[in-house]
């Protein structure tokens, strides 16, 4: 029954929104409806660690250890956007960006974002996934382009574009795995239920899969940001409103890969051989070295920690692409980890862009003094992205280096090169935002700083300490994933 | 022991009193090598005499490090003069202190004597401190050096010991010895204000180095460290002597040596004050930026000499 | 452990109290200063102990954190919690207000400081480690930004902060290679991985730079002059004294205890680096003007030494010669000690003056002997001790370190043999250096006359701080007349990691390492001589003649019109040193001319080094992003010439 | 092997929906490709009838009546409007001229008709063939897209390369379970309703549909 919920509460905010949206409390309700979303997140989470994963509606649905903590992510973060993105819009609006209808489809295509993306992890369907992921594209595509600038626009149009074309190649891998599976299982819907085709992946034609992975790979790493796929993401991430990045960066990557997991998954089972995780050895290697030399340009705070994003994504494919027990589960830290940080850092940042008036870094200086909960969430944000312990993005690093050390020894020089560039880069511009002298006026309505700091609390509580039964899930969804 | 402790508490004494003798033995020859007359061999003794018995002047902005240091200095002095080996081996305190803390002696009464330079704050103190701080940080490796050489053929550090090897086992040619000498008698020039890095009569600004740094003291400060100065060069002579002229020495428990040691540190000593006088006459002072050249000569010959050990020797 | 909660526990307190109780602040540190003595207590009773480990319940699922207390943690423990209790005494009395963060805040960050170094040292297994270690560079980081609304203190915390996480980085590439493959991090584990020599190697030289850079190594030591004087000085005397021992402990945990076995060149490499290190260290310290920066290059000599004396102690090692080991470990462990005693000592009595007078540059300072009379006589120990002078700590550890070179002709290698006399003399020339730079600090700042008027009216430290440095102080004299105590105290942890301990051949006053023949030294007689001798002197002087004493201006050399500013400057004093190794160093300098009104002075001695690797690195990183930025050109054409291509690489190269 | 009239039919429509994608990709004026592009829903429809039909799978009637619906009638009619009500009837200027298109083009016929070769022996269905012309379909379509720098063309670029994979999804495998059809269906009407939003919005802030407008998002 939760189930249901989850699903139905935010399709239904959507549409409340979008035929009532236009009143003074929407924020609100958006606020209320995320929250409900996360109280059947949490009562499907309770009911996954008591009875274990399980099959819903006839198989159409398909809840294991590797999607619940995703799902779980998904509405806890959808929750905190929705409360920081009620100060922030009403400063926006304020400052004469929005106007009521705008923040009337903000508020419904935040909600339909949201369903989309947890119908994508729920369902157990490919085909279903393939669509819900394309509804999540164009539920955001309007969002990216919220403020109707020609920067907006342009981001909005590279968007669509790229991810639309990005997308249909995953369509096409899509049609290829139904092709493969149709043999084994017959024609009809059972073809494309992920467990049916886990349980008969050995017998899938090798080579048709073998090509259909490529499409996928290409299809969703185009999603997930993987360079050189990844052209669209620092302008949407950049020009859309920054509740919608940090949606954006913390949420709908970590679905897009999730696609490509389920994805690898099958492949690996039918080839045998290590051809899927090398490709993504490749992508994420080759994503986290030029992210880091392209962040080191930037100077808009927003486009710079897009770049980060990607820089993430592209780890935790490596970490992914390398499996093993140990680096399948880092790769699962570290996805949970960028996103809870990465938001945080997009909310601090949304506020420090709002009193500066500017989104370039030039024009943001010295937070610390008139806000200084601004700067201290936005300078330990960026302490934990980067990797530095206690936060937890550090323990999802040091397995992923360390194993990285030892099975392939020749990608760690190019780590520790981008490392070390991201670090100097994205810190040593942040720090003078946050420290030093500034005139930065204060802000109309109080931050909504609570969720910057529960966030990171919750990374610095993971980088020290990982309850037993997320643990227990995390080794049962990295055995899932790769050994 | 007893004996040994008397022993070492004489030799000390004697080097604390002889030592102006020498210094006044080598202007003597020095003033007969230049066709001077020569004031009485006996004059630094009257010299400081009459400090002793003048008021000290001391300036306003003394603090009390400035009258702390000659006796400091002094203090130094002695105790060096109480490791050296000069007329017998047997020192029962030079366990105490070897060759190294030797140079950590001479470094600390440095220090000292810099410092207080420093403390009245003209320019003069300042300046000769520098200057004396830059002789110094070449010349003091250089003596450790020397050291170092003569205690690897020995496989000590005491001085004594080094001695013993050296003077009383089987006579052996070591070239190494040899580059020690050399850079030993620059450093010795060096360390203690001679001609050619300082000249000691000088008290031209422009080149003085260590009458700059004790150009405010008076009275009996100054005569404490004249005469440390006297003593200095007397440990100096003496352990060149002991390292690389060390026949003569008395070896340990022998006393019947000891009025033929005597004999031969007294001959030897005038030798030294002849040839240091002698060195000084037909030599000219230095460029103050020609010192670290020298002193970096006096380094590189005392590691080539160590070098030379081990290629050689071993 | 309990200390390092207590430590947290005293830091959250702080956190949380002292915005609303100012008076409360001075408690936290006072109750901070006796967890250290209570720290050190601990490790000093534990010595020879049998190790004790502990498992704590927080880490990663399968990781969680691994304690171990064993006699090599013990000793680095005991210079922790001895000097840092000095230090935290003087911390009382420092830190009130003058700061842009609050002082809750930075009270939370120093006591977060010591309890990570606490864990960096108890931590047994890769995972604690690394998030102590970088927890220590975070905290630090913030306290060195104390003050930042100054633009080069932000510069200094942020390349200090990013050379601590590309060392980091490479300490956890070091882990990598130790874990061996099978997840297992425990240092337990480690200890029992064998190696091939060849990626043992790799592990070293990983280790090697990611603790050089911790500890200023050169080529990679440019944050550490930056960032020391930065710090509040308490902090810097923390940095300076206790947080690069933590690499040096790093450095041995990894070398004599997770790696099975030494190979000589890595000793050879050490010494090498530690050598140059020292020497340019030195040279630079003698051309500073600004004296936090002097005594910080003064930091990266000292670290240098040390890790001379390591790299002696693996070729020792390496060759099987236990005992020489033991005496060249012993040394630098003792020289450990002792920089965190006196470089503690000179880092907190330059923060008296910098609170007393509002300067660093030594150019604005002088004669404050006479108003600070406390801090300038402390100071003079520590400065004494730093200059290796007998009978002072100094001395005792180059005394050992120069015996361990004089034993070298017994190794195989003959090469080592002729490299060993230049590698004795370099330590020589550094320490005689060591001396210059200490008269030069010491002379200018605390001797002559005041250069400014102003100085007339600094004061004298406050009672708290002038217990902290008694304390510091007293822990160098200490250290300088008891050496065969301390040696003995250290017997446990060099039997851990060579196999032997030192033999000390004489009784307690005498200090005779290997054997009495051989060499021997007692600070004691030593001292005893001296003060006899001074004794004497003085009643010989006042009960002969007399001691009758006149004032009068100093000798103004028929000049009338002579100033203090005509003193020496911290440059002038520098310029010989300038002179003789201009090539080590850029020097920058405007000089006024003949005719201007208002002559102004500035002159700086730039590190080669930086614009020799630095500057030519961070171009080639430019010179890629630029590149890198050309793909990202706008056009939506090209972008789906990306994926298209991608595309078809892909189909061609699975097929 | 014995191939029957509708199994002709079929591979006939799939040259003609080949044919029709070269023609698209040198198409220089929009109209002309609007009408292209509603001439291969055509094709692409009645192939899908004709499989239905002959194979008997039901659930491919609906399929072609959407595809009949939506990408004969419905978006050729809207973009027509749009032409005109926009006024962006004009010589389309490509990226690359049109021989040298057309050579890639042609190179990459022959790499997908390679790339399907083995796939299609394997294959169960009757169409099997058709594979290695959906996979050509595709990468044309994509090709187009890169050549083309005014935003209609483009999207129009982006449904042929959806008719493509529609056609392949048919003709390989018979068509995907119907929920999945209907999901992509609306997709790719929503898709087009936000793209005509967008056409607006753009044409609003920039005064025309020219991508060239858009390349201001950029590294310096």
């Amino acid at each position: 029954m939760e189930f249901y919920w989850l699903l139905g509460i935010p399709l239904a905010g959507g549409v409340f929104l979008a035929l009532w949206g236009n009143r003074g409390s929407a924020p609100e309700i958006n606020a209320g409806f995320s929250f409900l979303t996360l109280l059947a997140a949490a009562a499907l989470t309770a009911r996954v660690i008591a009875q274990g994963p399980m099959e819903l509606s006839d198989g159409w649905f398909f809840v294991d250890s590797f999607n619940v903590f995703l799902v779980a992510l998904t509405a806890f973060v959808a929750f905190t956007t929705s409360l920081f993105s009620r100060p922030y819009m009403r400063i926006e609006k304020e400052h004469g960006r929005l106007n009521d209808a705008r923040l009337r489809l903000y508020h419904a295509s935040y909600q339909i974002f949201i369903a989309a993306m947890l119908l994508a992890l729920t369902t157990n369907n490919m085909g279903i996934l393939w669509v819900s992921m394309e509804g999540a594209t164009l539920a955001t595509v309007l969002l990216v382009s919220l403020y109707r600038t020609p920067a907006a626009l342009e981001a909005a149009w590279k968007y669509f574009i790229l991810c639309g074309v990005g997308i249909a190649q995953a369509l096409f891998g899509t049609v290829l795995l139904y092709f493969a599976a149709e043999k084994v299982l017959g024609a009809g819907g059972g073809a494309l239920l992920w467990t049916h085709l886990n349980a008969v992946k050995a017998q899938l034609e090798p080579t048709v899969l073998q090509l259909a992975f490529v499409f996928l790979l290409v299809g969703y790493g185009t999603k997930v940001g993987l360079a050189p796929l990844h052209s669209w993401l620092p302008d949407a991430h950049a020009e859309g409103p920054t509740p919608v990045s940090a949606v954006l960066s913390g949420l709908l990557l970590n679905v897009a890969l999730y696609a490509v997991m389920r994805s690898k998954v099958l492949v690996d089972g039918a080839l045998g051989t290590s051809m899927a995780g090398n490709l993504m050895m490749g992508f994420g290697l080759l994503s986290v070295v030029l992210a880091a030399f392209l962040i080191k340009r930037q100077t808009d705070v927003k486009r710079m920690f897009a770049y980060s994003s990607i820089e993430h994504m592209g780890l935790v494919t490596f970490a992914f692409g390398m499996g093993g027990p140990v680096a399948s589960f880092a790769g699962l830290l570290h996805m949970t980890m960028h996103s809870l940080t990465k938001s945080a850092i997009f909310f601090a940042v949304g506020h420090a862009t709002q009193k500066a008036g500017t989104q370039l870094m030039d024009g943001i200086r010295g937070l610390i003094k008139t806000n200084p909960t601004i700067g201290w969430g936005l300078m330990l944000g960026t302490i934990a992205i980067l990797g530095v312990p206690p936060f937890g993005v550090f323990a999802s690093e040091f397995l992923i280096i360390t194993t990285a050390m030892h099975e392939h020894a020749w990608a760690t020089p190019f780590l520790l090169i981008a490392l070390g560039v991201a670090f100097a880069s994205v810190f040593g511009k942040v720090q003078p935002m946050v420290f030093g002298e500034t005139e930065l006026p204060q802000l109309p309505h109080q931050p909504a700083l609570a969720p910057v700091f529960l966030h990171l609390a919750l990374v610095l509580m993971l980088g020290l300490f990982i309850p037993p039964y997320l643990a227990e899930w995390y080794r049962q969804a990295a055995h899932l994933l790769g050994g | 022991m007893t004996t040994g402790i008397l022993l070492q508490i004489a030799q000390t004494l004697l080097a604390i009193l002889v030592a102006p003798l020498l210094l006044g033995w080598t202007n003597q020859c020095r003033a007969w090598l230049q066709g001077r007359s020569a004031p009485p061999i006996t004059q630094p003794y009257r010299v400081m005499r009459k400090l002793f018995h003048k008021d000290a002047v001391i300036a306003h902005t003394a603090s009390p490090l400035f009258r702390f240091a000659p006796y400091m200095v002094f203090a130094c002095m002695a105790l060096a003069a109480g490791i050296v080996p000069m007329i017998a081996n047997d020192l029962p305190f030079s366990p105490a202190a070897d060759a190294i803390a030797l140079v950590g002696v001479f470094a600390l009464a440095r220090v000292f004597l810099a410092l207080a330079a420093m403390d009245i704050g003209t320019s003069f103190g300042t300046l000769g401190a520098r200057r004396e701080m830059m002789v110094s940080f070449l010349a003091e490796p250089a003596l450790l050096m020397v050291f170092f050489t003569a205690s690897l053929i020995s496989q000590s550090t005491q001085l004594p010991h080094i001695v013993d090897t050296l003077a009383h086992r089987q006579f052996a040619i070591y070239p190494s010895l040899a580059f020690a000498g050399v850079a030993f008698w620059m450093v010795s020039v060096a360390e203690n204000a001679r001609i050619p890095v300082d000249n000691p009569t000088t008290h031209l600004e422009l080149t003085m180095i260590h009458e700059a740094m004790i150009l405010e003291y008076s009275a009996r400060h100054l005569a404490l460290i004249e005469w440390a100065v006297a003593i200095k060069l007397f440990t100096y002579s003496a352990l060149g002597i002991a390292l690389f002229l060390p026949w003569g020495i008395a070896p340990t428990g022998n006393y019947g040596a000891l009025p033929l040691a005597l004999l031969a540190l007294a001959v030897k000593m005038a030798g030294g004050g002849f040839v240091l006088a002698f060195m000084e006459t037909i030599s000219a002072k230095m460029r103050l930026f020609r010192v670290p050249e020298f002193l970096g000569t006096a380094f590189l010959l005392a590691v080539l000499g160590m070098l030379i050990h081990f290629l050689l020797e071993v | 452990m309990i200390a390092a909660t207590a430590w947290l526990l005293l830091g959250v307190a702080g956190l949380i109290l002292v915005p609303r109780l100012p008076a409360i602040s001075k408690p936290v540190f006072l109750l901070g200063a006796l967890v250290g003595v209570l720290v050190g207590a601990t490790a000093l009773g534990f010595l020879g102990a049998p190790a004790e480990t502990a498992v704590l319940v927080i880490g990663l699922p399968d990781l969680p954190f691994h304690l171990r207390l064993d006699n090599l943690t013990a000793i680095f423990t005991l210079i922790l919690g001895f000097a840092s209790a000095g230090i935290s005494l003087y911390a009382t009395g420092y830190f009130h207000s003058g700061h842009d963060r609050p002082s809750g805040l930075l009270c939370l960050e120093y006591h977060l400081f010591l309890g990570s170094m606490l864990m960096v040292l108890l931590a047994d297994d890769a995972y604690a480690f690394m998030v102590a270690w970088e927890l220590m560079a975070l905290s630090s980081y913030f306290l060195v930004t104390t003050d930042h609304a100054i633009p080069e203190i932000r510069r200094a915390g942020f390349l200090y902060l990013l050379m601590a996480h590309v060392g980091a980085v490479s300490l956890l590439l070091c882990f990598g290679v130790l874990q061996g493959g099978h997840g297992a991090y425990t240092f337990a584990y480690m200890r029992q991985a064998q190696m091939t020599p060849y990626w043992a190697s790799i592990a070293f030289l990983l280790a090697l730079f990611g603790f050089g850079a911790k500890a200023g190594l050169v080529p990679v030591h440019v944050w550490l002059p930056e960032a020391h004087p930065a710090a509040p000085s308490p902090v810097s005397a923390l940095m300076s004294g206790i947080m690069l021992k933590t690499a040096i402990y790093g450095l041995l945990r990894v070398t004599f205890d997770l790696l099975h076995l030494q190979i000589s060149w890595w000793g050879s490499l050490t010494l090498a680096l530690g050598l140059i290190t020292a020497l340019y260290g030195v040279i630079f310290a003698a051309v500073q003007s600004d004296m936090k920066r002097l005594l910080a290059w003064s930091s990266i000599e000292n670290i240098g030494i040390i890790l001379a004396g390591f790299g002696l102690t693996v070729i020792f090692s390496a060759d099987g010669k236990g005992m020489l080991a033991a005496l060249a470990l012993t040394a630098t462990l003792y020289h450990a000690v002792n920089h965190a005693f006196f470089k503690g000592l000179l880092f907190v009595g330059t923060g008296s003056v910098l609170h007393a007078t509002g300067t660093r540059q030594m150019g604005g300072l002088g004669g404050l002997i006479r108003t600070m009379p406390w801090t300038a006589w402390l100071t003079l120990i520590g400065a004494l001790a730093i200059a290796g002078l007998p009978p002072l700590n100094g001395f005792v550890s180059e005394w050992l370190l120069l015996q361990a070179f004089l034993l070298t002709p017994g190794l195989h290698q003959n090469y080592l043999n002729m490299v060993i006399p230049v590698a004795a003399a370099s330590v020589a020339l550094a320490a005689a250096l060591a001396a210059y730079v200490m008269v030069k600090f010491y002379g200018v700042v605390f001797l002559g006359q005041p250069r400014d008027p102003s100085l007339k009216d600094a004061h004298e430290a406050g009672w708290l701080q002038r217990l902290g440095m008694i304390w510091l102080a007293l822990g160098c004299i200490l250290l300088g007349l008891l050496p065969t105590q301390f040696i003995g105290w250290m017997a446990p942890t060099v039997k851990q990691l060579t196999g032997q301990s030192l033999v000390n051949d004489g009784s307690w006053l005498m200090l005779a390492p290997v054997n009495a023949e051989r060499a021997s030294y007692s600070p004691l007689i030593f001292l005893a001589v001296v003060l006899v001798a001074l004794a004497l002197t003085f009643l010989f002087v006042r009960k002969v003649y007399h001691g009758r004493v006149r004032r009068a201006d100093p000798w103004d050399c028929g000049f009338p019109e002579q100033t203090p500013r005509m003193q020496d400057s911290a440059e002038g004093f520098g310029q010989p040193i300038r002179q003789i190794f201009q090539a080590f160093m850029r020097v920058e300098r405007e000089t006024p001319t003949p005719f201007d009104r208002t002559p102004h002075y500035h002159g700086a001695s730039v590190d080669k080094i930086w614009t020799l690797l630095y500057l030519p690195i961070a171009r080639v990183a430019g010179w890629l992003s630029e590149q890198a930025g050309r793909l990202q050109h706008g056009r939506i054409q090209w972008y789906l010439i990306y994926s298209f291509a991608t595309l078809i690489f892909l189909l061609v190269f699975t097929q | 092997m014995a191939t029957t009239y509708p199994l002709q039919i079929v591979n006939l429509l799939a040259a003609i929906l080949l044919l029709i994608s070269f023609a698209m990709l040198s198409q220089r004026r929009v109209v002309g490709l609007v009408t292209l592009f509603a001439w291969q829903g055509a094709a692409l429809a009645s192939s899908t009838a004709i499989i239905a039909w002959s194979t008997g799978q039901h659930h491919l009637y609906y399929s072609a009546g959407l595809t009949l619906l939506l990408k004969v009638i419905a978006m050729p009619w809207f973009f027509y409007r749009l032409v005109r009500k926009l006024d962006i009837n004009r010589d389309v200027e490509p990226m690359l001229n049109n021989t040298a298109t057309m050579l890639i083009g042609i190179a990459l016929v022959i790499f997908a008709f390679n790339l399907a070769l083995p796939i299609s022996q394997m294959a169960g269905t009757v169409t099997r063939s058709t594979l290695g012309v959906a996979m050509a379909c595709v990468l044309l379509a994509f090709l187009m897209m890169i050549t083309r720098t005014k935003a209609l063309p483009q999207v129009i670029g982006f449904l042929a390369m959806e008719n493509g994979l529609f056609f392949a999804a048919t003709s390989a495998t018979y068509g995907m379970p119907l929920v999945v059809e209907l999901g992509v269906a609306l997709d790719v009407l929503v898709g087009v309703f936000v793209l005509g939003i967008f056409f607006f919005q753009i044409r609003e802030t920039f005064d025309s549909l020219d991508l060239k407008h858009m390349e201001k998002l950029r590294e310096k």
